[in-house]
């Protein structure tokens, strides 16, 4: 154990898709029950540090340390349940995160099954009106399938259905920006809610500074697949250091801004 | 006659039957008829009036009479009788096809599509050339070596459906895999074998039931045509196929009962069989979207 | 573009290579020792047991007799047919004439037909669209034996229009003698090209592009002619290609029901009559057209779609 | 005589058998050379207030109510007039313009193809003025340009394409989709910054849909902020930003979290966006608003005009509304 108080080390991660370096020597810490953002825009490599963090992509170099453990590729299934209770994922799409087959309820009650071996009906059946009660979901709901329900609904599914499993950290890859204005500001305040409560750590995967701001303590600033900067959220939005971290923070409306033509980072742009 | 009357019920019954929800009228015509074609197939020759293969040359190219509704073919046997009979010889051969390309395309299929990497390229490589080499050559081949008959035929197009097969559930399963459930399931750490019994076959069937009952459409013109060349079922049996070609002659002599007879069951069998299979299919797809 | 055909050819060599493989070696696969499974209880002198074991190289070790037998199959030498006593190339050549001139004139009658019945179907929604798609489901459903005896009882019997069987002298009566098998074989297949027509070109039409097209203005003769006729060509092309080969086997079953001379019937006889040389070569020859067809394909659709190319130069 | 006025418009959709209502009756002038931006969230029916504007909507929509463009009714317009007036008067700029391009065909058959079908320009004149087009939204390289294929240009030079396109045909309104959604943030800017640059040096029209009060505000004069198909206010964008008039617009300035500081909650307004078609008696808004009263429950609120704009709000006088802190009475 290098630090009791981590608990996801990333060091000198790397995604190679054939020629193209997806993620180049990515490193940072999330402490326990910390919230640490990662910003960038398409193609930054966002999304698939997520992905190897949780095992769905094998990383090409680097070590990814969960709980002071090493993940290694190619686990055993006992070994990828344990580090299920280690780390979950809600992803971006609400229309592709449910089994369109599968009722809420259901749904839940699969997850627990596996984890929860030691519940009975009756344990299971309470755990699931807590893990409903958290997210907000009466029993009609709960009954339904997922095309009966809204996106922001279904985000809360997918919120639900990870807190069964109660990790230590949920990754939230892009988790709300498919979602309308008013739904979305919904869905950050129970996330904020659920951190409270349960002193759970976040992994927030945005290109959205203001959704950022509102939920992580530290972020890394990505572009290309790099890390630009690292450091605590509000202090990296105010006071940016990156030219990109500027750029990115110039380019959001607020009062008096106005919209500015930048040809520079165009190659093509004069 | 009672053998006409038999697969449609009283209407007592028939007040008891709803119509299915989503399917239109077309479609429910084609249901009642694959219905019927498949009580054809099961009773077919437990109501047929007549022995099938009881020649009487007086009777050649006899017209229809009230116990013989169609008439007789050139050996003087009953064609009704011989049609009863054919329709299990037409359906059980693509039946089996269907079963078994069905399985081994969609167990290649799914591996592949989990597995991704050079299994699933390797496979998708065989898929893609195969599909240029029609299940009838196949068959034709196979018949050239151990010799024509219904088992060596089914066991050919069995092979040769299993790629098209396999296609089509290939790219469903790939699209179904790399949804965000699947993707939650495996961080969940349920193993391959669960999510894809649990979740991805499930939501796949629609596709899958749809293309085989197309597939049995197919199959049953690819079996016709097999008997029809004598590469297939073999005469005396009262097959389809075969009444096709003996009706041939029965053309040419001004006599196409046999012949027209045995191609409108022929046409309206696969008319119903593909209808049904591309409804399902269709709404698998609008239910995978 | 250079790589990506080079990767297609070699695929197209190794299926060529494997397919020949299995036919070849299907032979020892059959009951009974080779020669007299070649033989089929045929009385058979010495010196024809002699010329096969010399055709087959059947005394040299399994994988130099499929080089050989190959080899001898791309120089032409396919051997003696058994039942005729011919060279089988003879045979070949004799029966090729009448399957290329019925494949030309199907594949016109089909890609023609298909392409303006859905074409039609696609644009004209309501009680044309249901009919034509009524009768594409009705003609697919119609197996080309069936619609040739009943193309036969009607226009050749019946009527009198057309020849009932034979393939005919010259070129003009060749083409008459092959109208009837011709439409016999579009009957089964203008559906499949009818069908990818009409959802293709309905797809197109509901596509974002053609919606800019129209808030631009453009006449919907322009937008149907330059944006839905050109988008749809690259799956009509595909599906004309895969149905290509499917086609090219159906003509075994249509030349048997009119007794042409043609290389399926002559597959179908040498099946029926045991010549297995003869069936052997056929199928080795029909198994390379359907090879060289599917590169055809890809390459078509390369030069079709602009986003395919660039993504193969990258690769 | 403003340059565009919609008066009542209804929009209503076919759907399965029955039908759905999507517009509930639009208002809605626009002067030439003025910019107003029309806000909601999905199904509010922004984009088919512009769709029908352009007359693009599907091919079985009913529509009523009138779209008077320069003083003609742009619902009656027929095949060679509705021709000219989209390629002449109006252009539309959209969301995606990855999937708004034909992936088979070039950048210059695409910018071409408009001038020469509906104005007759010969081919080289056209490519002539659609490469100066090109250099004015910031592609200098337009010759090379011409030669490529969509699949080839990022997004925001695709969008920048689009832009020149609707250049093109010297319209005098631009209706503009979301065009900067699908973009990454600093292209974003960027694409509106060309637009809002170009609408004011060539005095165009610009009706800008986005669900971005705040991108609204920095672009347009006026804001309309759209609910279940009806617009529930109207004011000059910097006031409706400061101060909301309808709860609504302030739940909606509420719900947005901020880039310079965080908030302990955000005020999010309950519930779900209702949609056209669910909409009961009495304020499509009132079960998610917290000022609903019985009146509002009861009656439906019409389109109030007032000095500066419109409100669709019983209790609108009575509120005081907050833009940065949410509603509060």
């Amino acid at each position: 154990m290098t630090s009791s108080a981590s608990i996801v080390e990333v060091s000198g991660l790397q995604k190679r898709f054939g020629n193209h370096v997806a993620v180049d020597d990515v490193t940072f810490t999330v402490p326990e029950g910390g919230s640490v953002g990662i910003v960038g825009e398409s193609g930054s490599g966002k999304t698939t540090i997520a992905r190897m963090l949780v095992g769905l992509e094998v990383p090409t170099a680097g070590t990814i340390r969960v709980g002071g453990r090493d993940r290694m590729p190619h686990a055993s299934v006992a070994e990828r349940r344990r580090r299920a209770r280690e780390l979950q994922i809600v992803f971006q799409d609400p229309y592709s995160t449910l089994d369109p087959r599968q009722t809420v309820d259901s749904c839940l009650d699969e997850v627990l099954r596996l984890h929860r071996p030691e519940l009975n009906r009756k344990g299971r059946l309470s755990r699931m009106n807590d893990l409903a009660d958290m997210v907000g979901f009466d029993s009609r709901q709960r009954r339904a399938l997922p095309r009966r329900l809204s996106g922001g609904q279904r985000q809360r599914v997918a919120i639900a259905r990870a807190l069964a499993v109660e990790p230590s950290a949920i990754i939230l890859d892009e988790s709300v920006s498919a979602l309308d204005l008013s739904i979305q500001a919904q869905i950050l305040n129970l996330l904020a809610e659920i951190r409270s409560e349960t002193s759970i750590a976040y992994i927030l995967i945005s290109h959205d500074l203001a959704v950022i701001r509102q939920l992580t303590d530290t972020c890394v600033v990505m572009q290309h697949g790099r890390v630009l900067e690292v450091g605590e959220t509000g202090a990296v939005l105010d006071n940016p250091q990156s030219e990109y971290t500027k750029l990115l923070r110039s380019c959001v409306p607020g009062p008096g801004w106005h919209p500015t033509r930048l040809r520079n980072i165009f190659p093509g742009g004069s | 006659m009672t053998a006409l009357n038999t697969p449609i019920a009283p209407a007592r019954v028939l007040r008891t039957i709803r119509p299915i929800p989503g399917l239109d009228v077309v479609g429910h015509v084609a249901v009642l008829l694959v219905i019927l074609f498949a009580c054809l197939a099961a009773f077919g020759p437990l109501i047929a009036p007549h022995d099938p293969n009881a020649v009487n040359l007086s009777l050649s190219y006899g017209g229809s009479d009230t116990e013989h509704p169609i008439g007789y073919d050139q050996q003087g046997r009953d064609i009704f009788s011989r049609l009863l009979h054919g329709a299990r010889s037409s359906f059980l051969g693509p039946l089996i096809i269907v079963a078994a390309a069905s399985t081994a395309g969609m167990t290649l299929a799914i591996v592949g599509a989990w597995r991704k990497g050079w299994i699933d390229a390797t496979l998708a490589g065989i898929l893609d050339s195969s599909l240029a080499f029609p299940g009838l050559l196949l068959a034709v081949m196979v018949v050239a070596i151990v010799g024509p008959g219904i088992q060596s035929t089914v066991i050919a197009l069995s092979i040769a459906y299993t790629p098209y097969m396999a296609r089509i559930v290939r790219s469903a399963a790939i699209t179904e895999i790399s949804k965000d459930y699947v993707a939650a399931a495996r961080v969940q750490g349920f193993s391959a074998l669960t999510i894809c019994v649990r979740h991805v076959i499930p939501n796949i069937m629609p596709i899958v039931l749809g293309q085989a009952v197309l597939t049995v459409a197919w199959a049953t013109v690819d079996i016709a045509g097999l008997s029809y060349l004598g590469l297939g079922i073999q005469p005396p049996a009262a097959d389809w196929g075969i009444m096709l070609a003996n009706g041939q002659t029965g053309v040419l002599q001004g006599y196409p009962m046999e012949a027209v007879s045995a191609g409108l069951c022929l046409i309206i069998a696969i008319c119903s069989f593909s209808l049904l299979g591309e409804r399902i299919s269709r709404r698998g797809e609008a239910i995978a979207a | 573009m250079g790589r990506f055909l080079a990767r297609r050819i070699i695929i197209c060599v190794l299926t060529v290579a494997g397919a020949s493989f299995v036919i070849f070696a299907s032979l020892y696969l059959a009951p009974g020792d080779p020669i007299s499974f070649l033989t089929a209880g045929r009385p058979s002198s010495p010196e024809l047991r002699a010329a096969l074991a010399a055709q087959y190289h059947l005394d040299d070790p399994f994988l130099h007799r499929y080089l050989q037998w190959i080899t001898d199959a791309f120089q032409g030498n396919f051997g003696e047919s058994i039942a005729r006593r011919r060279p089988v190339l003879d045979l070949i050549f004799a029966n090729l004439p009448t399957t290329i001139l019925l494949v030309i004139m199907t594949l016109i009658l089909v890609v023609v037909v298909g392409v303006l019945f859905g074409g039609i179907a696609a644009f004209r929604r309501g009680p044309i669209d249901d009919g034509i798609m009524a009768a594409m489901t009705v003609s697919l459903a119609t197996p080309a034996f069936v619609s040739s005896i009943f193309l036969i009882s009607v226009f050749a019997v019946g009527l009198g229009w057309f020849p009932v069987f034979g393939p005919g002298t010259d070129i003009g009566d060749r083409i008459h003698h092959l109208v009837l098998p011709a439409v016999a074989l579009t009957i089964a297949w203008w559906p499949v090209i009818g069908e990818t027509a009409r959802a293709s070109m309905r797809e197109e039409h509901e596509r974002e592009h053609v919606e800019t097209a129209r808030s631009r203005g453009l006449t919907p003769q322009h937008i149907v002619r330059r944006h839905v006729f050109r988008n749809a060509a690259i799956p009509i092309s595909t599906v004309i290609g895969l149905s290509f080969a499917g086609l090219v086997a159906g003509t075994a079953i249509v030349e048997s029901a009119f007794q042409l001379n043609g290389l399926g019937s002559l597959l179908i006889t040498s099946v029926t009559g045991r010549d297995f040389p003869v069936a052997q070569a056929v199928a080795l020859l029909l198994v390379t057209v359907f090879a060289v067809t599917n590169v055809v394909v890809d390459l078509l659709y390369a030069a079709l779609d602009p986003r395919v190319q660039t993504s193969w130069s990258r690769k | 005589m403003s340059l565009l006025s919609i008066k009542d418009l209804k929009v209503s959709l076919p759907v399965d058998k029955e039908r759905r209502v999507v517009l509930r009756g639009i208002d809605l002038e626009l002067e030439a050379g003025e910019s107003v931006a029309i806000v909601g969230e999905s199904g509010s029916g922004k984009s088919m207030t512009a769709r029908a504007i352009a007359r693009l909507l599907p091919r079985r929509a009913v529509v009523s109510g009138s779209i008077l463009f320069d003083g003609r009714q742009v619902l009656d317009l027929k095949d060679a007039a509705l021709r000219r007036f989209q390629a002449a008067e109006m252009a539309m700029i959209f969301q995606d313009p990855r999937v708004h391009l034909n992936p088979v065909r070039t950048i210059g058959d695409f910018l071409v193809e408009g001038l020469v079908n509906t104005r007759g320009s010969s081919k080289k004149a056209a490519e002539h003025k659609v490469i100066e087009l090109l250099d004015e939204v910031g592609i200098p390289d337009g010759t090379r340009r011409l030669r490529q294929y969509p699949h080839e240009l990022s997004g925001g030079l695709l969008q920048r394409v689009m832009i020149a396109a609707a250049l093109a045909s010297e319209p005098r309104l631009l209706l503009a989709d979301e065009p900067s959604t699908a973009l990454d943030v600093s292209t974003q800017s960027d694409v509106m910054a060309i637009i809002d640059d170009l609408c004011k040096s060539r005095g165009m029209a610009l009706m800008f849909i986005t669900h971005d009060l705040e991108l609204a505000a920095a672009i347009c004069d006026r804001t309309a902020v759209m609910y279940a198909g009806q617009i529930v206010e109207v004011q000059g964008s910097t006031d409706l930003v400061e101060h909301p008039r309808h709860p609504y617009s302030a739940g909606l300035l509420g719900a947005k979290p901020n880039v310079s500081r965080r908030v302990q909650r955000l005020n999010a307004i309950p519930g779900r966006p209702r949609a056209a078609f669910e909409v009961q008696n009495g304020c499509a808004f009132s079960d998610r608003c917290r000022f609903a009263s019985e009146e509002c429950i009861a009656s439906e609120p019409t389109l109030k005009h007032e000095p500066g704009g419109a409100v669709r709000c019983f209790r609108a006088d009575d509120l005081i509304l907050n833009a940065t802190e949410g509603a509060v009475l």
